[in-house]
């Protein structure tokens, strides 16, 4: 395969597939199947694709892989310019593996245009793609930027009652803070004279600079991830987005901001990074403490697991600012992690959400009656999300409270109450939904769960249980290049030592 | 007697643009009289032109000159007859009643 | 003081005698000129004419210009009285300004200035503006149509004057009245350009609203066009005005055309006559032609004259001023 | 520029004098005739019935098409004055470029001329 | 001037030569010809436009500089003109439909078109002051007739007022300006002025008080044309009020055009003097800006909200300017380019809201047009998108390259407002995006929209759309264009 380009594959096959969709002509009903398999299969495809970049990755190194680079914006000295790392590498896998899945969990929740809905998806799986392997910065922003508008779309035209104001508020809360990023991102061009980020990783900006760039993509991320006190349009689109955008909106964009704390903040910005350290700390605690208390106080599920997210991705943060092996693989591993387990349990929402429609805690109660296969398939994702051993949540906020431990003893000790927090609010979601006596009427005719629905989240609940059991595989893929990163990292902090380190938290 | 400078001339340009200026801003009542200030800005132009071509002993700004005054009748033309196309339409040509489209 | 004296006061003592010099006579002929059309007319029409006052009527205009300074001189209630009265005293010294730079004979103009072509044709231009002041300031609707119609009547022969003064400016090579009258020393324009002699001379009568052109007088459509609310001093003064105009483009087609104060032919007996009398004498001369024409042709329609107007001289004399520097140009006849 | 000047000083004061003289004439008759100005004397003249409105309404926008001509046109002449002085001077040239000019302006007349701009009645 | 310069000088100025000449032609054709004249008018323009764009892409060469050094020919010019040229074109094309359906039966339109697109060339190629007025001129006279082409509406004749008015006062404070510079450096010819002020600079003079505030009307006037705040106020009003194929034509060649100019302007004669120049096209850019992305949010006319629209684009092109760097101009040429793509393709659409044979112009109109006419809201929403400059769509670039110059020249605060602003005014684009695809139907467009239109649709909505895959023509012409323009001034 090595001919091959087979990033710019597993990238553009979608649009492909989104460009068939778009020439289906015919009655309602039939484009809409007809619509649903191409998609259906596209992902499919992709996914399986996907798979060879997992197995023909080569461990143990920290060098970027199926790396492909071609003119662009020669004037520019931009490149279209893909390639794979550690830490990219399992993103990728996470996205191929949730798009078909949201196609499949869309299969009759959806039933107004389809065959957008599906373009939208398929648009935007490329972008997702395109965006965890691009190595040069205009072609990642412009992946970056471009999800917008498919997740506009998706969550405006298909969402809930107020998908309006939820798909304005992702829309704008998201642009505002990456056109800042942008021009960061103009100004290390013109410092560095490149765009391309493994050029960019290796070059030093003088501190002054640094702490400017570094607040202009954070005003990105930290929005992305979301942190907190920026996090607000998060519930909001979650909870008017149909299922399967939550699932996407969950499992891969929240970590876009994270991958780019990883990839860009940290490496070459790495003195700023340090500086501000105490501060992504702040937030981070503020974030998994206290939305994990709104969490506890919600009434509509989708908005819980939402608030959930908030949390759990400050346990991301947190691991990722420790920046030493543990906080930063426990970090990505918490990313993937976090992307199987809150699509999945999005997923769960959807499954009764598309029976009831409703989300409303109080109006469910003792499924696990007349719907036990459901009720195991919840249990199951709401201990992974909680972080109960064996699970993979457990591997990753392990990590990460480990790396904490050796950052700020502070910090760990109040990301691992999150921990607490996490088990409470998650536990009495479980019971008031799934245990207590079926009492109210309209549920006793709910029906378990289909094949389709069963198959949507039997690779879900595989990679929970088996990488929460053996999560070696995933932590080899990405140890040469942690380890990478987490050396230039001290060595930067290192050579500048006398310029800046005195303003350093002590 | 005193003697005729550039800067008498230059003065008179500039009073008669300002004075043109304000015409179009500061009226309130007819639409002719914003032509007829339009047609004074040109003409202090003119003035500043022909006044610093004879200063600079170079002919170039009395072409320019020549050329403003063709194109200013021209413009007024046009004008005119715009404003006669609206006349038709509102019956009015006062300025406040300019007002079909909120600005 | 004493070179105050001569620096000042003696010059413009001498331009005041000039003025009073050119106005005094001018003013007399205007009065005779509307004695001799009277007498002309009828002599045509095998009437005697004025007769009763004075020997052979002659003292007729003295008391004309008597009866109408008696008149009582009425504003018109509507009208805006600071324009109504403006109009006719800027149509008559309109009329009067302009012989400021005509030249008699050779230097004898007031202000000999280079650009005299320019600067008649300016004053003729802005007669208009008595004409539209009169009709807009009365206020009544037979003198704002008749201004109407006279303005663009003036306007529309005004281009074809424009473009016959090229052709004569492309022959003479000066803006100067008195180079152009020279420039005509061997061969007057009106026979070289005899097109262009008659065009101007038609365009005149139009300018002048003149028969039979003199549509705005015409009685039964207009009543008396654009003055109809005017009386006493103020309708003189419009009356005045017309005739020093109708002197004053006999005159500039006398420069133009005639030679000016140039006798016929330059021998013996012509040029012993002063260049003054020859210039009058043209200028008579074409007066009488006024005359005659409108006595001879019946008044035009106002469409026939627009159409005479733009329709005709415009693209004639356009055609012509091209063929004329064609033809200069090809020959290298061109002044130097 | 002084000398230039002092050659236009006799036409400031002949104007002078001219508008004085209109002056005259007018304050003249104003002061020796009788002024007796009545109702009826001072209306607007109309053929036999009282003015019904305002007399200066609409009228023919073909007057006004005259008026912009003769703008057009005016200028034109404007610009062919100089040229005809110095044509010795600029040559062939300068002739084929007023030709070039005045077809152009041609063109538009004919334009004018064929939509009826130019049609009375 | 002998015969051998002047043929010179004419192949030199041979494009704009000929457009002139088929202006003439197109003219008496439709003065003479009884049936169908509009018609003929309109497609004899549009082959007219193309053979001017052939003429000058694959015309014989062209000198440098013509007729006196007045005319100039260089790499910038050629960009703007086929800009220009472009733009004209297509948005003549798209008015086919337009002048049919609301009775504008006046072969004076394609006409005037021409003539102010001849006007626009002029203007883009001016080297001096005085033919730099000439072309304006050209151009805002032919304009303002269009803007009150439709008599019998008093909207379209208010227009018209409005525009000629503001444009003849922009003029006057142009031409003020434009004599000030001429007195006090005794030259109108953009090479003199910039050796003039080259000279002044080497040897340490300060510019004098005469020329400088010469300077400030000169951007006043030219800020005036392309409807920079503070002078923008005419906008709104002509564009809503001109009939809706003038505006779509408003919206894009003499916005070019002006553009062109105030860089020719600016970047020419007074390249020296930079320093005095940037602040006021700072301060009117982000005036601009802000300006743009805020008064649109609550206008619910479409066309009035293009208005808006285009002032903050112009506000982001000037942003480009005030670099005053080749990689400024390369972006405002760019930005000019995807611009224009973005503004036919949004007003073909425009042109399309047609209700029982009735032009509609509000924005609820477009409500559930995803729906109705799932292609054309397509096409629009990608048009809202890249206006709003989000990747990977072309607007994404014009902004990219502008605050690329800008972050180059160092202009932090103006690139941070720029981008702040950037993200205000994608809400007003998501508006529309959201009627079309958020809300119910109420009344569908009429069909067939037209072929014509279609194409036009389709095909800037796949320019707008691919542009990140084949950025090379416009972006290399665009370099090209800049490069070009440094060399020639110097």
């Amino acid at each position: 395969m090595g001919e091959w380009p087979l990033l710019s594959l597993v990238i553009f096959l979608p649009l492909l597939g989104a460009a068939f969709i778009l020439f289906i002509r015919g009655e309602e009903e039939v484009v809409a199947r007809n619509a649903r398999y191409v998609a259906l299969w596209t992902s499919l495809i992709t996914f399986a694709l996907s798979l060879f970049v997992w197995f023909g990755f080569e461990r143990g190194t920290a060098e970027f892989q199926f790396v492909e680079r071609v003119d662009w914006l020669p004037d520019f000295n931009i490149s279209y310019h893909l390639g794979v790392d550690g830490i990219s590498m399992p993103f990728v896998l996470l996205s191929t593996l949730l798009t078909p899945l949201c196609v499949l969990a869309s299969w009759d929740a959806i039933k107004t245009r389809v065959k957008e809905y599906m373009i939208a998806f398929l648009v935007l799986e490329t972008l997702m793609v395109g965006m965890f392997c691009a190595l040069d910065f205009v072609l990642f922003y412009m992946f970056f930027e471009g999800v917008l508008i498919p997740m506009f779309l998706i969550i405006g035209i298909w969402g809930g009652a107020r998908r309006v104001y939820a798909a304005f508020k992702f829309f704008l809360y998201t642009l505002a803070g990456s056109v800042l990023m942008l021009l960061a991102m103009l100004t290390m061009y013109f410092t560095a004279g490149t765009t391309d980020i493994p050029t960019l990783m290796a070059e030093s900006f003088p501190f002054q600079m640094q702490i400017w760039l570094w607040l202009a993509f954070f005003a990105s991320f930290a929005v992305k991830v979301p942190m907190w006190p920026v996090h607000t349009w998060l519930p909001d689109a979650h909870v008017e987005a149909p299922t399967a955008g939550s699932v996407i909106l969950a499992g891969v964009l929240l970590k876009m901001g994270a991958y780019g704390f990883l990839r860009f903040s940290l490496p070459m910005l790495p003195e700023a990074s340090a500086f501000f350290t105490p501060l992504v700390f702040t937030l981070s605690v503020v974030a998994i403490v206290y939305t994990s208390l709104v969490a506890l106080a919600q009434k509509d599920m989708k908005k819980l697991i939402a608030y959930s997210s908030v949390a759990h991705m400050g346990f991301v943060t947190v691991g990722i600012f420790t920046v030493n092996q543990q906080g930063l693989e426990g970090a990505i591993f918490q990313m993937l992690s976090h992307g199987v387990v809150s699509a999945a349990l999005f997923l769960c929402v959807g499954v009764v959400y598309d029976r009831l429609h409703t989300r409303d805690i109080e109006r469910y109660g003792g499924l696990a009656e007349n719907m036990p296969s459901y009720a195991l398939v919840f249990m199951v994702f709401m201990l992974a999300s909680v972080g109960l051993p064996g699970t993979s949540g457990f591997v990753g906020e392990f990590l990460v409270i480990m790396g904490a431990f050796q950052a700020n003893t502070w910090v760990a000790l109040l990301t691992a109450s999150g921990m607490v927090l996490g088990a409470a609010y998650m536990l009495w979601l479980y019971r008031s939904v799934i245990f207590g006596a079926l009492t109210k009427k309209e549920l006793l005719t709910l029906p378990d769960m289909s094949l389709r629905e069963k198959a949507v989240f039997a690779p879900l609940l595989a990679a929970a249980v088996i990488f929460g059991i053996y999560p070696l595989p995933l932590l080899e893929v990405m140890d040469a290049s942690v380890a990478n990163l987490i050396q230039n990292y001290e060595l930067a902090l290192a050579t500048s030592e006398g310029t800046s380190l005195a303003r350093l938290w002590p | 007697m005193w003697e005729l400078t550039l800067a008498h001339y230059l003065t008179v340009a500039a009073i008669l643009f300002t004075l043109g200026m304000f015409g179009i801003f500061l009226n309130r009542k007819n639409v002719i009289i914003i032509l007829m200030s339009i047609e004074l800005m040109l003409l202090a132009v003119n003035i500043n032109l022909v006044a610093f071509s004879w200063h600079l002993g170079d002919l170039v700004g009395q072409v320019f000159a020549m050329l403003i005054l063709t194109v200013a009748a021209a413009e007024a033309a046009i004008g005119l007859a715009i404003l006669v196309v609206y006349f038709r339409n509102r019956g009015s040509i006062a300025v406040e009643d300019i007002n079909m489209m909120k600005g | 003081m004493n070179g105050f004296f001569d620096s000042y006061l003696l010059p413009t003592g001498i331009i005041l005698a000039q003025i009073v010099a050119v106005l005094v006579p001018l003013l007399v002929a205007v009065a005779y000129l509307t004695y001799a059309e009277r007498k002309v007319i009828a002599a045509m029409q095998l009437r005697k004419g004025p007769n009763v006052v004075g020997p052979f009527g002659l003292l007729q205009p003295v008391a004309d210009g008597v009866k109408l300074l008696f008149k009582e001189t009425i504003l018109p209630a509507g009208a805006n009285r600071v324009v109504f009265i403006l109009a006719p005293m800027i149509t008559f010294s309109l009329a009067m300004m302009a012989w400021a730079v005509i030249p008699v004979a050779e230097g004898w103009a007031i202000a000999d200035i280079n650009v005299g072509v320019l600067f008649l044709f300016a004053v003729s231009s802005l007669g208009v503006y008595g004409v539209i002041m009169a009709g807009w300031a009365s206020n009544s609707k037979y003198p704002f149509l008749g201004a109407m119609r006279s303005a663009a009547q003036m306007v529309s022969y005004e281009v074809s004057m424009g473009l016959v003064l090229i052709t004569v400016i492309l022959c003479a090579g000066s803006l100067n009245l008195t180079d152009i009258v020279n420039a005509q020393q061997g061969l007057w324009y009106a026979i070289p350009l005899l097109p262009m002699f008659v065009i101007f001379f038609i365009s005149v009568l139009a300018e002048t609203n003149r028969a039979p052109f003199d549509l705005p007088e015409g009685e039964l459509e207009l009543v008396a066009g654009y003055f109809v609310e005017y009386s006493s001093m103020t309708f003189a003064l419009f009356f005045l005005g017309e005739y020093a105009n109708m002197i004053l483009m006999s005159a500039m087609v006398t420069i133009f055309f005639l030679g000016g104060w140039l006798p016929i032919l330059d021998i013996a007996p012509f040029n012993w006559i002063p260049g003054p009398i020859w210039f009058a004498a043209k200028v008579a001369l074409v007066l009488f032609f006024f005359l005659w024409v409108r006595a001879t042709f019946p008044r035009y329609r106002y469409d026939q004259l627009m159409r005479l107007g733009w329709k005709v001289f415009l693209p004639f004399s356009l055609a012509w001023v091209i063929l004329t520097a064609g033809v200069l140009l090809y020959f290298d006849w061109l002044p130097a | 520029m002084e000398d230039l000047l002092i050659e236009y000083l006799p036409i400031l004061i002949f104007i002078g004098i001219a508008l004085g003289l209109a002056t005259a004439m007018v304050v003249a008759s104003y002061v020796v005739a009788r002024q007796r100005p009545d109702s009826e004397k001072v209306s607007a003249y109309e053929c036999g019935f009282e003015a019904f409105d305002d007399a200066r309404s609409k009228f023919d926008v073909r007057f006004y098409l005259v008026a912009i001509l003769f703008i057009i046109f005016d200028l034109e002449v404007a610009f062919l004055f100089p040229w005809a002085i110095s044509l010795g001077e600029i040559g062939l040239f300068g002739f084929w470029s007023m030709v070039v000019f005045l077809g152009l302006l041609t063109i538009g007349f004919i334009y004018e001329w064929k939509k009826g701009a130019l049609e009375w009645e | 001037m002998d015969t051998a310069s002047l043929t010179l000088s004419l192949i030199a100025a041979l494009p704009e030569v000929f457009l002139a000449c088929s202006g003439l032609v197109i003219l008496l054709v439709g003065v003479y010809s009884r049936a169908q004249a509009t018609r003929t008018a309109m497609v004899l323009a549009v082959a007219a436009l193309l053979g001017t764009l052939a003429l000058l892409l694959l015309g014989p060469a062209r000198a440098p500089f013509a007729f006196n050094d007045l005319f100039v020919n260089d790499g910038f010019g050629d960009f703007m003109k086929v800009l220009i040229l472009v733009a004209a074109a297509l948005t003549l094309v798209i008015s086919f439909r337009y002048m049919r359906g609301e009775q504008m039966d006046q072969f004076e339109y394609p006409v005037l078109i021409v003539f102010s697109v001849v006007g626009m060339l002029m203007m883009v190629s001016a080297n001096d002051l005085i033919s730099l007025y000439i072309g304006l001129e050209l151009q805002s006279l032919a304009l303002y007739v269009v803007a009150a082409l439709r008599r019998d509406t008093l909207r379209s004749s208010e227009a018209g007022l409005k525009y000629f008015v503001l444009g003849a006062l922009s003029s006057g404070m142009l031409l003020y300006g434009m004599s000030l510079v001429y007195g006090f450096t005794g030259t109108t010819s953009f090479t003199a002025l910039a050796e003039l002020f080259a000279a002044q600079a080497a040897a340490g003079e300060g510019l004098s008080l005469g020329a400088l505030i010469g300077l400030v009307f000169v951007t006043a006037g030219l800020a005036f044309k392309i409807s920079a705040v503070p002078f923008h106020m005419w906008t709104p009003d002509v564009y809503e009020g001109a009939p809706t194929a003038v505006t779509a034509f408003f919206a894009t060649a003499p916005k070019v055009a002006a553009m062109a100019l105030i860089v020719r302007v600016l970047m020419g004669p007074f390249g020296e003097l930079v320093d005095q120049w940037q602040q006021i096209v700072v301060f009117i850019a982000i005036a601009s800006m802000i300006l743009g992305a805020l008064a649109a949010i609550q206008q619910t006319n479409i066309k009035r909200l293009m208005a808006y629209s285009s002032i903050g684009h112009m506000g982001y092109a000037l942003v480009g300017l005030s670099a005053g760097t080749p990689e400024g101009i390369r972006g405002v040429a760019i930005y000019m380019a995807i611009y224009i793509l973005m503004n036919i393709g949004t007003f073909a659409c425009i042109l399309c809201m047609r209700q029982k044979e009735r032009m509609v112009e509000n924005i609820e109109d477009l409500k559930g047009l995803s729906k109705t006419h799932p292609l054309m809201a397509l096409a629009l929403a990608i048009f809202m998108f890249s206006m709003a400059g989000i990747p990977p769509l072309a607007g994404f670039f014009g902004k990219l390259y502008v605050f690329l110059a800008a972050i180059e020249a160092e202009l932090y605060v103006l690139a941070v407002i720029g981008v702040l602003t950037s993200v205000i005014g994608a809400y007003y684009y998501l508006r529309i995006v959201k009627l079309m695809y958020f809300d119910e139907p109420i009344e569908s467009f009429d069909r067939p929209i037209g072929r014509e239109l279609s194409l036009v649709i389709g095909g800037t909505a796949a320019a707008v759309l691919f542009f990140f895959a084949v950025p090379g023509p416009v972006v290399d012409g665009a370099a090209a264009a800049a490069r070009a323009f440094f060399a020639v001034s110097g």
